[in-house]
Formats: C-alpha cells, structure tokens, sequence
C-alpha cells in the first residue's frame, strides 16, 4: 500500500526553501526578532516607559548599548518593544489587504465583463477618497484601537493588491487548465479557489513583501495623527520620526531604528524572493 | 525555454555613474546668499511661520498675519519698540478726560494712504464700523467692547452706528467714549484690529460688510504703513516694498521685506544656516543647546506674554475636590520639564499671570511639593493613589505637547501613583472637546493680546467664553470688577493679585510655565529690540554690513 | 480606440459623483468646524461666518449648491484663506506639484529601469543582488528621513545644492525630486526585472541573437518594449499616489505645492479645499489610469488597436 | 563535393544543481556543400542543442562546450569569440525555428525585422535595402510585399510567418542553413508547400541545409543524408533511403514502427441496435469580430462553427479531420458546451445539454469528458499529479467507497504510470506522461463520452503510438464513445470507426473511415489526402 503522499504545496515549499541561502538567513533574522519582540520584558532591565530626565540623551554606553532617547529612556528596549508593534502592524494590516485584495482581485479579473468594470470602479473611488479624513472620522466615532488601526491600513492598502492580482488572473483565465477544470464541473468559486488563486502567489508574495515597509511606515504617521499606539509606548515608525528631529544632534536615535527597520525589510525581501521562487515549481527543480 | 545570459562589462557601468556624479557636483551653490545681497539692498528675509490666512486686519487673528500687517497699515497709537509704551502713530497726540472715559486724538496732517490719500478721522470711524459690523464675523471685534455701545451693535442690538462712542469732530480730530474707564485702552489701540482701512480701496472690490473682498490682493492693497504690499506669491513668499508717502518715510531704513511662510521649524532652521533667512519664527527645541554652544550670538530666548498650563474639568469627580486638583498642581516638577524637555529658556510658573507685567506679580505660587500634595490626596481620599479612576489627558499633535505630557505622566505616576492615558488629539477635535467638557485633563496655553494682567485674569470671569474648566466664583468677578474701576494703578493691580490668589488657591488651572520666543537672528539686524510681546515696527530695523 | 476612450470617459463620470458625495457627507461628519480656533468665538461672530458660506442651511440645500456651482467648474472659496478660491489655489499649486511628481517618476523610471535591465541581464549574481539591494534602499528610508538626509548631505556639509525653495536657485530641484522618487525606483526595478526576465526568454530573443545582432541592440531594440509592459500598468496607479506623497516633500524642502494644502484642509475642516483637491485627485487617478492602459494597449500590437 | 562543415567530438554539458546533463555527449557528422542533412531523433535527443552549441546559442552559466571541433571555412567556430561568431551568425550560417507565432518579434515590423539583418551584415541602407528585402519576400512567396512590409507578425497567417522567417534568414545570402523543426507546427498542405519552398532555394541558391525534424516523413522527404540521434549520441547515419530501406540500428526501426499505418485493427460495425449517444442538429456557433469604426464598431461574424449535424452512438469512434482554422476545436467546445451555440441543440443521451441549468450541466459533465492538446497547459502547475486525479473523484464521491488514494493508485496504473509519480508535479513530468496523466483525469469519473483534441500532434512519434494505443485499449475496455480529433489524416484513420471531414466550419464529408479513405467524394477530401504523403518505405501495402 503507497504510503498516500499527502504533499500539501507547503511541504514542498519547505524543501526548496531550504536550499536557497538568502531566504533562509532573512527566516532566521525574522525569526530571532520575533522572539525578541515576545520576550522583550525578560531580555531587558529598564522599563520602555521610566524617565531618567537627567541623563538625557546620552550616546550608546555600557550601561545602555543603543544609547538613551531624550527623555532618558532605555532605546534598546524602547526598539524591542516597539518591534511588537511594527512586526504586528507590518504582518497583520498586511494580511488583511492581502486577503481583500487577493479575493477583490481574483473575482474581478475571472468574472470579467460588467462586474469586473463596477469592482475596479470601486478600487478607483475608494483610492481617491481623502485618507486623513477617513482617519480622524474612524477615530472619533469607534474611538481608538489596534483592531481600527489594521482596518484603517487594510482599506488602503488591498486597493493596489487587488489591481496587481487582477492583471494576473487575466492572464491565467486563459491558460488551457482553467477550461479542463471547467470540463470536470468545478463551479466558478471552486475554480477560483483551487486553480487560480494559487497560481497568482508569486506577484503576489512580491508585492507583499513590498507592501510591508509602506505599512510599517504608515504605522507612524497614524499613531502621529493619534489613531495607533499612544505615548509612551513607540514603534519602529515612531521612533524613527523621533530619531529625524535631532538627527544632527543625537545621531544614534536614528541610525539605530533605521538599521533595525531595514534589516527587517532586507530579511523580509530576501525571504519572499525564496518563497516566491520555492512557490513556482518551474523555476526551482530544474 | 532556455534563457541566454549575457555580460555587461562591471567596469563600463562605474564609469557611467561616476561621470554622472561629476556633472552633479559642478553645479555647487554660488555664494551669494539671502543674507549678503540683503546686507547690500537693505532687504531684510524673515521666516514667518505659516501661509496669512488673509491681510485684511478685520478678519485675521493670527501672529503670522500680525508681524506683515504691521507692516503695512499703522494704528493711532504705537508702542515704544523697548518698553513697550504707547507712542504717537497716526495719532500726533492725545488729551483723556479726567473721568478716563473720554479720548480725544489730533492725528497727523502729513499722514498719507499708499496712494496719497489723506488719513482722516473719518477713516477710523469708517474702519471701526467695519470690524463692529455684524456681517463681517470679525473673531476680534472685542478688542473694541470697551467702546461705548460697541458690543452693542456688533451683536446686532443696535443698529445705528453713530451711537457707539466714535466720532470724527473734524478731518484730524477723534473723539471715543468708552463706556468705564479702561486703563489699558491706549495698548488695545496698538492692536491690528484697531487700524484704518481704506474706504474707496474696500467698496471698489466689494462690500463694506462681505468676506471675500478682494482688497487685499497685491495690485489692490492701499495701506498706511511703513511698506507697501509688492507681491504675494501663495505658499512661497511675500514681499514689502518701503512706502514712499508714510509720514515718517525719512526714518525707514529697509527698502524691502521678504516673509517666508516655513512651516516645517528644521527646514527653516536649515535656510538660516545656509544664510537665505535672517530671522526665524521658531527654533527646534533640540537645537537650541546646539546653538547655545556653536554660535550664541545668533540664538535670542525672549519672554513671551504667554502661560503654558493644564485645565482641570472642574465638573468630573474627582477633579470637582479642589485637594485633587491642588495635590495634581503641586506634583509636577516645573523645573525639571523646563530645563530637560522644553531647553527654551522658559521660566517655571507657579502663577496664570506672567511675573512682572506692567510691574504686577503675582502674590502667591503653586508650589512643586509631592509631600504635601499625598498628604492632599490622602484627605481627599486617595492614600497613595489607591481606587484614584485612570484619568484622560487631551493634546493636540504637536511634539513638544507630547513630551511634556508624558513627562508629567511620569511625575504623578511616581508621586502621586496614579495612572493617566494620554490621548493625542487631531486640532479641531481637541478645540471642539475642551469647548465641550468632554476632558478629564486637557493641554492649554494662553497669548496676552495687550500688555495687563487683565489680558490673563479675564479668562475666568464668569461670562468669557474662553474658561472650559467648568470653575467660576461670584468672589472672583466682584474682584475683577473692582480691578476695573480702581482709580489708580497700585489699587488696581491690588485687586488683580486678590483675584489671583483666589483662582490658584481652586486650582481649576495647573500652571507649568510662561512662554519664551526662541528664535535665531543673523548679526547683521539692527534695531530689533527683545520684547514680552515680541512687537517689533519694522521702521526702527535696519541692516548693518559687518559679518565675516 | 476612440470608443475605448469614450467608454472609459463615460465611466468615469460616475465615479467622480460618488467620491464628491462621500467626501460632502464624510466632512460634515468630522467633529470640529472651518470656523473653531483656540479663541473661542462668539455665538454671533460663528453664526454670521456659517451664513455666510451658506452653511447654516439644510445640507442638502448646500450640497445642491455644491454641485450646481461644480458644473460651472467653479469649487467655492476657500474657508481658511478668505480672500481666495479654491480654484485659484489649484491653480498656484497643482504646475509646482505635478512639476515635482513628473520629475521624480522620470528619475524613479530611469534609475529602476538602468537597475532592473542591469539585474536581469545575470539572473541571481551579484549583478543582480546589487542594484536590486540599492534600490531596496528607497522602501527602507522613508522620505521624511531621506530628504533631512540629503540635506544635510548635500545642502550644508557639501554645500552642492540648495536646501529648499522651487525654482529660485539653479538645481534646487534635485534634493525634492531624488527624495520623491526613490520609494518608487525600488518597485519600478523589481517589475522591470521580472519584465525583462520573462522577454529575454522568448524565441523571438534567440531568433534575434540567430541573426547575430549585438547584445545592446538586442536588449534595448528586442527585450526592452516587451520587458516594461509591466511598468507601465503600474505607472497609472502610482503616480496618482504622488500627489499625496508630496506633501511631506513639499514640507521639508518648502516647495509651493499642492500637497500642503490637500493634508492640511483635512486639519482645517476646510471643507470646500477637501472637496476641491478630491475631485482633482480622483479626476487624476482616472486619467492615469486609462493613460496607463492605453499605453500598455498602444505598446503591444496584438492587443491593441492595430486591426488584425 | 567538399566539406563545408566538419565537426568532430563535440560534447555540450549542462550544469544544473540537479548533476550534469550530458546533452551532446561526444558527435562527429560533416556537410557537404550543396547538401541536405537531417537530424531526426526525439524531443531530449539533444539535436537542437547540438547546432546551438555550433552557434554559439547555448545558454551560458548552465550549458559549456566541453570538447570538440567545427571546423566552417577553415575556422573553429567552437573557439570564436563572440565577436567573430556574430560576423557569421545570421551572415555566413542562418536559423530557422519552429513556432513563426513566438520567433518574430511581435512588437516589431515585419519590415524593420528584414532590414535589420541587412543592416547589421552588410553596408546596405535605405531604398536599396527596402528593395533587397521586397525581392526576398517576393522569393519566398509573399504577396503585395511592398504594402505588407508594413504590417504586424500577428497580421500573418502560421504558413505566412514562417516564409517570413526563411526570408529574414536568407536575405543576407548565407551559405549553411540550419532548420530546426520549421514545419512541425504547420498542417499537412502548408507542410507541404514550405517543403517545396525549402528545396526551391536550396536549388537556386546552392544552399547547404541541415534540417532537424522529429518527423520521420518530412525527413523522408526532403534530406539527401540523415543522422540518428538518441540521448546525445549519433546512433546511425547515412543516406535517407538506404537508412529508411534497411535501417541497421533497432531504435531506427522503433521509429519506423511508430507511424500508424492502415485502418483501425478492429473497428466496430455499425450495428443498428446500439443508441445513439450524443445526437447534434445543425450546430452553429459564430465568434463577434469588431471592425474598429470611426465611432460606433462594425460588428461582423466569423462562423467558425457553420450548421453541423452529426451523431455517435456509444462506445464508437468518430474521427474529425480538418485543417487548422476549419473550426475543430470549435465544434469540440460548443459540444462541451464550453462555447454555447448559437443555433442548434446538442443532445446528449437524451438530454438537452442547452437547456439545463447551470447546476444541473455541471452534474451532467460527469459523463463526457475532453482530454486537450497541449499537455503542458491542461494541467495546473501548482497541483502534484495525485490532487489533479483526485479532485474528479471527490467531487463525485464515485460510488465504489475505497479510499481516494486507492482510486488514484488504480488510475495511474490504468495510464501506464508508476504510484510514485503521483507526488510529482506536472513539469516533472515529460510530454507523454502528463498526456497520460490528462487521461486518468478524464476517465476518473467513468464518462460515456471523451472528446481528444489534438491529443498527440504535440508529441514525439514514439510516444504518440504509446498513447494512440492507450486511447484505444481504455475506450473499448469502458464501452467509451470518443470524438477523436487531428490534423494528421493517418492518426485519425488508424483510431476511428467513422470518419467526417471539416472544411471552414462545415462537414463536407462523413462515413466509414476505410471508405472514406479508400474513395474519396468531396474535391476538398480529395486534395487533403493527397497531400499527405504517403511513406516512401511502405509505398508497396496498399
């Protein structure tokens, strides 16, 4: 009796993952400050959040490594707790847009005909609709929360997904298989579930990838605006925000976040090229 | 498919790169900066801070439409550019009644408009009909209140304008009534609310009463001041040229101005340094150490008339206890955020009134003294902060608002052991809470608009629409009222510091500290004179060539 | 071709109503009027302001208005700057804006496309790592982080370029348009890498090299119109996103764009400003967008308009 | 006649992370000038790869040349730089590919394409060149060349494109040709008539030609010398007709065999008893096509599908033979109902397949089913070969309650496929399999009808036997009615019981295979038999 191979996509992914060195040091990267960002409170002995007003900013010592910010306060800690933040803006809000975006997307480009002119009529109004705006209403009716944070990033960000994943069914909805599955009685949804979707993952995994950063980004102007977190606890975003004003001054309250924010994204990218390349079965046996 | 590979020889796309680097570089900046070519054509470049929302000195209220106004028009009276004092303007001079209620003001016979037209009384009239005139919605028609009959028909219930107390007796004679004795008249009649518009100019490009006029366009603009409007380029710059037919033309010694609307204080930090401003409106907090150490000559820290504190909402237990309210007052460490957070040289306040206005301080100051602020919060019934709800602190998006905030955070936090939220507020969301009560603790500040404690200790009188905190005190209006009608100065500044004692003692307010203008100032500006209301007339100013 | 403009056109009516009328609704909604400022005014005062601008009446009423007076291509006055309208302010600050915009997508072309083709000539070389890495560098610095950074670089310690201002010293231009443009090269240079990859793959390449035609004439002749299809569909999209983008480069270089005021009258509560800078925006995005395909459909033959 | 080209041990390695591919591994063969050489041997046989590597074609960092010599008019071509290979790629020795659709440029000119050649090899410019390049496509036969100069390589027909292709290859006056496959993607009479276009020039030019082909009759027809190819090495070699007589090597012969030949082995007779199982009454389907108008578009109809009718009665095998463009796949699809008729209905064991609901026809497609043409496409990439046989099964939960994998295992063993390839993905596999593969989908949920489109005109000759048998062994072992349709008429006659011809959308001619062929009526059947030539070898059966 064959041993059935349930060889779901990912195990294979998994496999050819593995081989290729770039995305795996950007797996390792990533995961290491995921567990930083989870284990902040044990790894550091200062608080993000006691001030030591006489200390000031002071350069990167023993004491502190990264240095202090202006109030005094640990800026090591202060990167290790704002990596919740960010790592969670920048994997959740991108999730959500993703997913939107992906479904808008693939409906779209497969129905095609009216439907597909009223969705992407609807992508058009609502990129043109004021975003500032939107925030401050949002803010004020349901108050503030993460959850409205995602949701408010997740509104902007799917509208370019699902043009990208659009363009892409358009294309596969012609490939020859789409017609078999359509000979074996697949209704439209299955179709789409199990035959286009998973083809349309490697622009997709590239733009997401791209669409991280802009998140994370983002992240900041809103907590800016009053809608993310709150003082004093910070995020990447903010903390670079921060850094710029005394640039000059107090280098290292920049360079700091800003290496930590683009070794994220360097790992990131690096990981989603590998998996982008372990998803296409074409590119990554031969 | 295969796929074919080729070689691009590395070393043929470096030398690309670096010819186009090369060609970048040639362009470096020439030399002659804003700040050299001014020195030579006593052109002076100031940053302004903000896009004037208009010129027109009826409608604005703002400090950036403020500093070009007075450039451009002149009131009856001015200030002396270092004390302060009322100085003749458009008024040569001026007799008050011995019951201080009534004025009479001979105005100059050489003073001009821009196109040559007299200034005669008539104007004044005309102009002060103007702003009092329901229609217009002029946010600071209240200046003029003091003047008989004033609020009156500006709040449309009276209409006939000859009954307010303006009148002109002939074309350089004006008489004004008010309707009590008000010692600080003569300052509000410096304030740009108060100056003459030209009529033709106003009912040429509309109507006297009607927004929107188009008056105030360059090609349009007639004014009586020192410089003439030459031309307002939107969100880039502004520029004044000297006007010929002011009275006192032979003693201005700038030919032009040029106002740079900055907003962003970095980047007018930057032009400064690179010598296309020579006066800034602000200056980054962090830089101030900065040029404290490298160039001090450049770096001016004047006091400001301003206070910058926190509202309590009187209204919401357990702010509505006043040993709350006084225990939250006296746990923040002035000190400390002025020299740590603010480094803007401001002084810590214990006091609403800035010290030593008109020679008038406060008598009694909200200490910084945690022991006894628990030992306050115990009788109020809050041993260390036990079952104390967590309160809200309301801001508007600024940086410094939030550092300050979350410093005191910090202090009653350790202090008092209590937790406060801070909720960072869009602009009008923030204005239109504190307006509404919806605050537990809300950020506020406060500009003098004349120089007198009444400017300040006005705000809490019963019927000013400027106290959101819920708090009033019949003892405290009887002793305003009495400030009014005190006969001399020392009795009215007597009654000032009784009602002034009186509203620290309730603590609806929690004062931190009293503004300073931070600014930079390139060596070259002569004439310009540090100031507690930061008025400087542009006619006094002057650009000397010695830098190095 | 002309009815595949006319039916977009169409469309795009519509869509312009729909977004004027939220954005109508959506602003009354905020809390906070045109008129709050830290003095508070009196009850007179505000209702002599709302009447008039007329916002004392019904709101239907004054969205009627709105529209009738939106025909006449006439967008109101401006409620913060008194004595201007809001097509008068368009008018000064949407040539410096769409100036700024079109130079920095012309810089992130150039600079994402050299880097893609240069990529995607030795597929996962360091050839390819490199360009691809140093364009990654403009997702990493956000532009309020690269425009100080190249202040500081190039305007005070170098002393090359002039550190703000549009127009009035020669190559004042060039900080804004680099800071602008390079969040942009990173995305231009990644799809033009996959374009190309996919082009240099195709028969016609090996029939074109078959006739022993030099390697350049080969890549920019043969590959490259096919490669940047990809570029191009993505050119629509983004470069409407640049008009809010600006703003912040606007702020840091003090440029007199439009970008200021399309952020900024959201913090006014300028109602009439809001409005005025969404419509244009969304007429901008339609525009692009069509331009965007039209131009894909212009380039490729086979899909276009040329008759089979 | 001397030698034109002598090449000796040549061997071309790829290096992938799999291990080394050995390509060419280690082949001496010389031309003559004048000559004409072929090179026949299966897709993977390395002969394409063999002459790029001549050409300096190869792709770089995978493939290397390892050893070996060409020697072309006293110079080693292997040891050229690319600078002096380019002075004769495309001047001294010219290609041609196989698919016209994808090796012309389709973003570019026809003309530019020609004149670019020209440009690059020689010192002609402007008018000259433009007339040099009129008279060559006037040479290969195209019509009104000096307005056509203007159009788009998608405004051509396949046969059209590909003189274009000779003409950009010879415009320079070359004295090598190297051919790789330029008529496998053609029908029969544009084989044909490039065929003779080939030999034409070769005559007038004196060209020396070598043409690579997978088939054996095109090779047959046109090659003075033949080499034998299989996995990199040259099994056999020598003239055409002796090769073809009395081949020596077994796997020539196993190529020989491959060609079906003669009628079906056993047909089924046309008893009357059996019902008819599908029944189409004058199906038409006609396609929109826009004429792009000043402002409103012309709307004209191309009927692809022009009132056909035709029936098959259970467990029989019609055969559809037409050329490309008759409307085949179209009358394929409106029966799938993949394309609803305009007109007509299709009646399928009693059921009125227009009229059913959407629900009820994706019910009612469990019982006929379409295998495609093009292995490569029909299957989804991202599905391993298991999820592709398993999806049928579990969407119609077949009646018999053993576990999916155990269905699957049956499946493949039914294809002639081994269970461990079930874990594979379809690139894994090669042409034939995944054609294997796309037959288990199809008879997974145990269909009365299958519909095979061009089942077997993408693969290689040996392969295609293997299949033909398959197709043949499953449709009598399952009683399956198969509409089985081809271009090539010798496939179509070796698999059907009944024949019917298509000519621009309509049947013009139907009925026992053998009669058919043996006697044709229509003049249009006619032409196309006769232009499929028979096999020079086996010209003695009748």
């Amino acid at each position: 009796m064959i041993r059935t191979y349930k060889s779901t996509l990912s195990g294979d992914t998994w496999v050819q993952l593995k081989k290729n060195k770039a995305a795996m040091l950007g797996l390792i990267i990533l995961i290491l400050m995921i567990v930083i960002a989870v284990f902040t409170p044990w790894l550091t002995p200062y608080s993000y959040e006691t001030q030591n007003l006489a200390l000031g900013a002071s350069p990167p010592s023993m004491a502190h490594w990264m240095g202090t910010d202006v109030l005094g306060r640990d800026l090591m800690t202060r990167i290790m707790y704002g990596s919740r933040v960010s790592l969670m803006v920048g994997f959740v809000a991108t999730i959500v847009a993703l997913c939107i975006g992906v479904l808008w997307g693939a409906l779209a480009g497969y129905l095609g005909g009216r439907a597909d002119m009223i969705m992407m009529r609807i992508v058009d109004i609502l990129y043109a609709l004021p975003f500032t705006i939107f925030i401050i209403l949002l803010m004020v009716i349901f108050g503030r929360s993460m959850l409205l944070m995602f949701a408010a990033i997740g509104a902007v960000e799917w509208l370019t997904m699902a043009r990208i994943v659009r363009a892409q069914v358009q294309s596969i909805k012609q490939q020859a298989f789409i017609e078999a599955a359509r000979t074996i009685g697949l209704s439209d949804l299955e179709i789409i579930r199990r035959h286009v979707i998973p083809n349309t993952l490697g622009p997709v995994i590239i733009y997401t990838t791209l669409t991280i950063p802009n998140v994370i980004l983002l992240e900041s102007f809103l907590s800016f605006l009053g809608l993310g977190i709150q003082p004093p606890n910070s995020s990447w975003g903010l903390l670079i925000s921060y850094g710029v004003e005394t640039m000059e001054e107090y280098p290292w309250l920049l360079i700091f976040p800003g290496i930590t924010l683009s070794l994220a994204l360097f790992s990131l990218n690096f990981l989603g090229d590998g998996l982008r390349d372990a998803m296409d079965p074409r590119i990554s046996k031969n | 498919m295969h796929q074919r590979v080729y070689h691009l020889k590395p070393c043929k796309t470096l030398t690309l790169l670096l010819s186009l680097l090369m060609a970048l570089s040639g362009c470096t900046n020439d030399h002659n900066t804003n700040v050299i070519t001014g020195a030579l054509t006593q052109t002076l470049h100031i940053g302004n801070g903000a896009e004037p929302q208009d010129l027109d000195p009826h409608i604005v209220t703002g400090v950036t439409e403020h500093r070009i106004i007075s450039a451009l028009l002149e009131g009856l009276v001015g200030k002396d550019p270092k004390t302060l004092k009322p100085i003749p303007a458009v008024a040569e001079s001026w007799h008050i009644s011995d019951d201080r209620t009534h004025y009479r003001f001979r105005l100059r016979k050489n003073a001009r408009w821009s196109n040559g037209d007299p200034v005669t009384a008539q104007d004044f009239v005309y102009s002060w009909k103007r702003i009092l005139s329901p229609g217009l919605g002029a946010e600071y028609a209240y200046q003029l209140y003091s003047v008989l009959n004033a609020e009156a028909y500006h709040k449309g219930r009276l209409q006939d304008f000859t009954q307010v107390g303006v009148t002109a007796v002939d074309d350089h004679t004006l008489d004004v009534t008010l309707t009590n004795p008000t010692p600080y008249f003569l300052a509000i009649l410096d304030h740009y609310s108060t100056y003459p518009v030209h009529r033709k100019t106003i009912e040429k490009f509309g109507s006297m009463d009607k927004r929107g006029n188009r008056w105030t366009k360059p090609e349009n603009y007639t004014g009586n001041g020192p410089f003439t409007l030459k031309s307002w380029a939107l969100n880039r710059i502004i520029k004044v040229e000297k006007n010929p037919t002011y009275w006192d033309a032979g003693n201005v010694k700038l030919n032009a101005i040029h106002f740079y609307p900055v907003e962003n204080a970095s980047t007018e930090e930057r032009m400064f340094r690179t010598g296309q401003l020579h006066i800034t409106s602000t200056l980054p907090a962090e830089k101030i150490a900065v040029y404290r150490q490298k160039n001090p000559d450049q770096l001016y820290i004047n006091p400001y008339f301003g206070t910058y504190y926190y509202l309590f909402n009187t209204r919401r237990p357990p702010l509505d206890d006043k040993r709350v309210r006084q225990a939250l007052a006296m746990s923040i460490d002035r000190n400390s955020i002025v020299t740590n957070i603010t480094k803007g040289g401001q002084r810590p306040a214990g006091a609403f009134t800035p010290p030593n206005t008109l020679g008038y301080t406060a008598p009694t100051q909200i200490p910084f003294d945690p022991v006894r602020a628990k030992a306050l919060f115990e009788e109020a019934g809050f041993p260390a902060g036990k079952n104390f709800p967590t309160l809200e602190l309301v801001y508007n998006t600024s940086e410094s608002h939030r550092k300050i905030a979350v410093a005191i955070q910090q202090m009653w936090k350790k202090h008092l052991n209590i937790n406060i939220n801070l909720t960072n507020q869009d602009w009008k969301v923030y204005l239109a809470r504190r307006k509404s009560g919806d605050y537990d603790i809300a950020r506020a500040g406060w500009i003098g608009d004349y120089l007198s404690p009444n400017a300040f200790l006005e705000i809490f009188t019963r019927d000013s629409g400027n106290n959101h905190t819920g708090w009033s005190d019949p003892e405290y209006d009887a002793r305003m009222q009495k400030s009014q009608r005190a006969s001399n100065t020392n009795k009215r500044m007597e009654w000032f510091g009784q009602a002034e004692q009186l509203l620290l003692e309730a603590a609806p307010i929690a004062p931190i500290y009293t503004y300073t203008n931070v600014y930079l100032r390139s060596a070259d500006v002569q004439g310009w004179h540090p100031n507690i209301l930061d008025h400087h007339p542009y006619k006094y100013v002057y650009l000397s060539g010695s830098h190095d | 071709m002309t009815l595949f403009l006319l039916k977009r056109i169409l469309q795009a009516i519509p869509v312009i109503l729909i977004v004027t009328t939220v954005t109508f609704f959506l602003v009354r909604a905020a809390p906070g009027g045109p008129f709050d400022t830290e003095r508070t005014v009196s009850e007179e005062v505000l209702n002599n302001l709302q009447s008039f601008y007329k916002l004392d009446q019904p709101v239907h009423i004054q969205y009627q208005d709105y529209l009738k007076n939106l025909f006449q291509g006439d967008l109101g006055p401006s409620f913060r700057y008194p004595n201007r309208t809001v097509n008068e302010i368009i008018a000064d600050g949407l040539p410096v804006t769409f100036e700024l915009g079109l130079y920095a997508i012309i810089f992130a072309v150039i600079l994402g496309v050299v880097a893609g083709i240069i990529a995607s000539l030795r597929p996962n070389t360091l050839q390819d790592h490199l360009p691809m890495s140093l364009t990654m560098i403009g997702i990493c610095l956000p532009s309020f982080l690269l425009g100080p950074l190249l202040v500081l670089a190039f305007g005070i310690q170098l002393e090359w370029l002039p550190v703000s201002g549009w127009g009035y010293s020669p190559g004042d231009k060039i900080l804004p348009v680099v800071t602008l443009g390079s969040a942009y090269a990173a995305y231009i240079a990644r799809l033009s890498r996959a374009g190309m990859l996919e082009v240099l793959g195709q028969d016609f390449i090996l029939t074109a090299r078959a006739k022993g035609l030099p390697q350049w004439r080969i890549v920019t002749v043969h590959a490259l119109r096919g490669g940047l299809l990809p570029v191009v569909s993505f050119l629509g999209p983004a470069t409407a996103g640049l008009l809010a983008g600006s703003f912040v480069v606007e702020t840091i270089f003090q440029i007199p764009g439009l970008g200021r005021f399309y952020v900024q009258a959201a913090f006014n509560r300028d109602y009439t400003m809001i409005l005025g800078t969404t419509i244009l925006f969304a007429g901008l995005i339609i525009t692009l967008n069509l331009l965007s395909d039209f131009v894909t459909a212009w380039l490729d033959p086979k899909q276009g308009f040329v008759k089979k | 006649m001397d030698k034109i080209l002598n090449v000796q041990n040549l061997r071309t390695y790829f290096h992938t992370r799999a291990g080394i591919i050995k390509a060419v591994d280690d082949i001496s063969f010389c031309i003559h000038d004048g000559e004409i050489l072929g090179i026949v041997g299966e897709s993977g046989s390395g002969k394409t790869v063999a002459c790029h590597s001549l050409m300096g074609l190869i792709p770089q960092p995978s493939a290397k040349i390892e050893s070996g010599s060409a020697i072309f008019d006293q110079t080693d071509l292997l040891k050229c730089t690319e600078k002096q290979l380019r002075r004769i790629r495309g001047k001294r020795i010219s290609m041609i590919f196989q698919d016209p659709m994808t090796s012309l440029n389709p973003y570019m000119r026809i003309g530019t394409q020609l004149t670019e050649a020209l440009k690059q090899h020689t010192d002609l410019r402007g008018k000259a060149a433009t007339d040099q390049v009129i008279t060559t496509l006037e040479e290969v036969g195209i019509t009104e060349p000096e307005k056509r100069i203007r159009d788009y390589p998608h405004q051509f027909s396949g046969g059209m494109q590909q003189r274009v292709m000779i003409a950009m290859a010879l415009i320079t006056g070359p004295e090598l040709l190297i051919a790789d496959e330029p008529t496998t993607a053609l029908d029969a009479t544009l084989q044909k008539q490039i065929l003779e276009l080939i030999k034409k020039l070769q005559q007038t030019r004196k060209l020396s030609i070598i043409f690579i082909s997978h088939d054996l009759n095109v090779i047959a027809n046109i090659t003075d010398r033949v080499l034998i190819m299989q996995k990199g090495k040259i099994v056999e070699s020598g003239d055409t007709a002796e090769i073809f007589q009395k081949s020596k090597h077994r796997y020539t012969k196993k190529l020989l065999d491959a060609i079906p030949t003669g009628a079906k082995q056993h047909p089924i007779s046309t008893k009357e008893n059996q019902q008819t199982l599908l029944e189409l009454s004058n199906i038409s389907t006609y396609f929109p096509v826009y004429s792009e108008g000043m402002l409103l578009r012309k709307k004209s109809f191309l009927k692809a599908v022009d009132n056909i009718s035709l029936s098959v009665k259970s467990g029989e095998t019609l055969g559809i033979v037409g050329e490309s463009g008759s409307g085949k796949s179209t009358l394929a699809r409106s029966i799938m109902q993949l394309l609803r008729p305009r007109t007509g209905t299709v009646l399928f064991n009693g059921m009125e397949l227009q009229a059913l609901s959407e629900k009820s026809l994706r019910s009612a497609r469990r019982d006929f089913q379409m295998i495609f043409q093009n292995p490569y496409a029909s299957l989804n990439p991202r599905m391993t070969v298991f999820k592709i046989l398993a999806e049928p099964l579990l969407k119609y939960k077949t009646a018999n309650n053993n576990p999916v994998s155990e269905e699957v295992s049956q499946l493949l063993d039914k294809v002639g496929l081994e269970h461990y390839q079930s874990r594979k993905y379809p690139h894994e596999l090669s042409g034939g399999q995944r054609q294997r593969v796309a037959i288990a989908r199809a008879i997974a949920v145990r269909p009365k009808l299958i519909i095979a489109d061009e089942p077997v005109s993408a693969l290689d000759v040996t392969i295609q036997a293997q299949i033909l048998e398959l197709l043949l062994k499953l449709s009598q072992e399952y009683k399956l009615a198969m509409i089985f349709i081809s271009h090539d008429l010798s496939v179509v006659r070796y698999m059907s019981d009944q024949v019917a011809v298509m000519h621009q959308g309509k049947i013009v001619e139907t009925g026992e295979t053998e009669k058919i062929f043996a006697h044709p009526q229509h003049s249009y059947t006619q032409s196309l038999l006769s232009a499929a030539h028979t096999p020079i070898w086996q010209t003695n059966t009748a």
